[in-house]
């Protein structure tokens, strides 16, 4: 049997040569001959004893087993140990191939797990490089407002009108308190009062300012609430519910409590040239 | 397998949205490395079949009514999701989309190119009232504003405007979504001497010039500047 | 919206796999930021529910039958795609990085831990019939199988167990779901009526046991004889 020498290195041990054998007879494992079997593996044991291959310990302990069982097999019936059918533990022959039949099942199943180690290489796991929003709900788009932008605008304009006090930039007609005032008045007539109302009356460009600067003080105050229900959709102003003003303590432009409260008294604004 | 059921299979495992044309790289670049007949055949697909396919699969998306959908924004497939399940994303992916907050003189010196762009660095400062080197700095790095060319007065300055990025970040569709743009573009500045008599030479007396309103009165300088048409919105 | 919408669109949306106590936490943070009413109530989502939920959205993707599925790897949530696309996914993201393929004594003593675990290094070799040191050391390091405590018996030998690493590495839900895993787990293996040894005795005359598969006697124990599958890949 030479091709079984070429072959020696592909068996995992000597259960895997017996398997070999066995397939190569075709015939159910537990159908097979078992001594037929142990003079083949006896045979290739002893081919690669005499091409002074090295063999490893399990298949010379394997071919013992074999000569064990086949040596029983020559002797005459009435000679052979009895077996007792209700208890099979010391029958060699049926240890061996119980070992034979548990070994060929994990070495299916990790045939099995084979393909499954290929079949992984080809699988890959969505992993989106960044959110995917529709662009409506972009969080970019909603976490910071526009009302940023104003805030910046109303320090500019405070800071430039307190430098620029002296150089009498707006005309009499117009102070912020009293644009504080007739904003409150409108609200009073009208529970929501748009952005773009508020300037539409307004007859010069001074007079837009003051009103503008009325507004961010009436925000600043949480007198007013400014909205903007939707992106991109007017800004609306209402009065802010009572409950939720807090009462502005130390510093300037601080407000007495008592005048929080009557959207009718209007607070002196240090802040702006009268 | 179909080229549909490929196309698919990229867009969802892919980490970008992608082009009809990279669609077509990853078919041609996978027939190089093969030599499967029906892999090679996908060599040769033509921009129109994947249009046909992409049109296909957004269709039977959209049919199949579930939490996402593949749609192409800006000529770029991908899928992505409905925007009813932006609060639980948010929390999942912890709302650390954005960048951290513009400081106050951030914003205000964002405020004044925004509502008087191009605008020079010393008229900024002319209104602001401070140096703003360093806020500049932030604000071009950040790519919220940038370069305009040149002013056409003595010395040359350079001016600024805002960015596309600008409108992004604030969700604004184009400048007019300003907050009361054209009013706050008409807030009186004192221009600095300088410019003043630059721009009175340039603009001698045109009081209504639509688009860009110019208003020359003996101290104060009015200046409104609608956005310019290149810059309408960005596309989502 | 349904609940089910939101874990897929929660899923779709993760950069890594979740587990049922993770999508757990996503409703429950969400539930503590809003203060709308449904949004709230998910923040009692039993973990029955997540898991009755998610076998849902596995089975619709099967059915669906497109380039993508939902898939459960080591108790993990994550959509995956198809393998037959694999070709053209390497080319958009490049080869996995992945350890060399193991061994068949690796493989095969990696299987009689995973459905006989914990066991012990005697038990394995008992069933492999050879030594499984230099093996036993390549699973430890590469981590796919782990100490598990001493044995309760005389001399207390070391006892192994896989690892989720194993799971993943194999791409398997659980240990449930390994390949006929009760044919494997510890059954005793029954001896047939008669066990034939002498060459008179050889095969009777059973034409039908030609085959490969048989049944034998009372226990109804089959055992296959094909060639193992193990050299057959996928086909690419």
């Amino acid at each position: 049997m030479p091709e079984n020498i070429v072959q020696l290195e592909i068996f995992e041990g000597p259960l895997d040569l017996l398997l070999y054998l066995v397939k190569k007879e075709e015939v159910d494992i537990y159908e097979v001959n078992l001594t037929k079997i142990a003079t083949q593996f006896i045979d290739f044991i002893e081919q690669m004893r005499q091409l002074d291959l090295d063999i490893a310990g399990e298949f010379l302990v394997m071919a013992s087993t074999l000569m064990y069982i086949k040596s029983r097999e020559l002797l005459p019936v009435d000679k052979q140990a009895v077996v007792d059918d209700e208890d099979n533990e010391d029958d060699p022959r049926w240890d061996l191939i119980r070992q034979l039949v548990e070994y060929k099942k994990f070495k299916d199943a990790a045939g099995q797990l084979q393909v499954k180690e290929a079949l992984q290489e080809n699988i890959f796991a969505r992993v989106p490089g960044k959110p995917d929003f529709e662009p409506e709900a972009n969080p970019r788009r909603l976490s910071l407002s526009v009302f940023e932008i104003i805030g910046a605008v109303s320090s500019i304009l405070k800071r430039y009108h307190q430098r620029e006090e002296s150089r009498d930039v707006f005309a009499d007609r117009w102070t912020v308190s009293e644009k504080i005032e007739s904003i409150i008045e409108f609200l009073k007539s009208k529970t929501v009062l748009q952005f773009s109302e508020l300037f539409g009356q307004a007859t010069s460009r001074v007079e837009v300012v003051v009103t503008f600067l009325a507004l961010l003080e009436l925000i600043r105050l949480k007198q007013v609430r400014v909205t903007q229900p939707e992106p991109f959709s007017e800004i609306e102003i209402t009065e802010a519910p009572p409950e939720v003003v807090p009462m502005p303590q130390a510093g300037n432009g601080s407000v007495p409590p008592s005048e929080m409260v009557d959207p009718n008294t209007v607070p002196e604004l240090p802040f702006f040239p009268h | 397998m179909e080229l549909k059921s490929i196309i698919e299979s990229i867009l969802f495992t892919s980490q970008k949205p992608l082009t009809v044309r990279e669609m077509r790289e990853v078919l041609s670049a996978t027939a190089d490395k093969s030599e499967d007949i029906f892999i090679n055949s996908l060599k040769k697909t033509k921009d129109e079949e994947l249009q046909q396919v992409l049109a296909e699969l957004e269709q039977e998306h959209t049919l199949a009514g579930r939490s996402f959908r593949l749609a192409c924004v800006a000529g770029a497939w991908q899928f992505v999701n409905q925007a009813e399940h932006a609060p639980w994303l948010k929390t999942l992916l912890g709302e650390k989309v954005r960048p951290p907050r513009l400081s106050q003189p951030g914003l205000e010196t964002l405020a004044i190119i925004a509502y008087r762009q191009p605008v020079t660095r010393a008229e900024i400062e002319q209104i602001r009232g401070v140096a703003v080197d360093g806020v500049m700095q932030t604000l071009l790095e950040r790519g919220l504003v940038e370069n305009a060319g040149r002013a056409e007065v003595v010395g040359r300055p350079m001016t600024y405007r805002t960015t596309v990025e600008f409108l992004e970040y604030f969700g604004l569709k184009n400048l007019e979504g300003l907050p009361a743009a054209d009013e706050l573009r008409r807030i009186p500045v004192t221009k600095p001497k300088i410019l003043l008599t630059a721009d009175a030479e340039a603009i001698p007396d045109e009081p209504k010039l639509q688009g860009l309103d110019v208003d020359v009165g003996e101290d104060q300088l009015s200046v409104s500047l609608d956005a310019p048409p290149s810059e309408e919105g960005p596309s989502l």
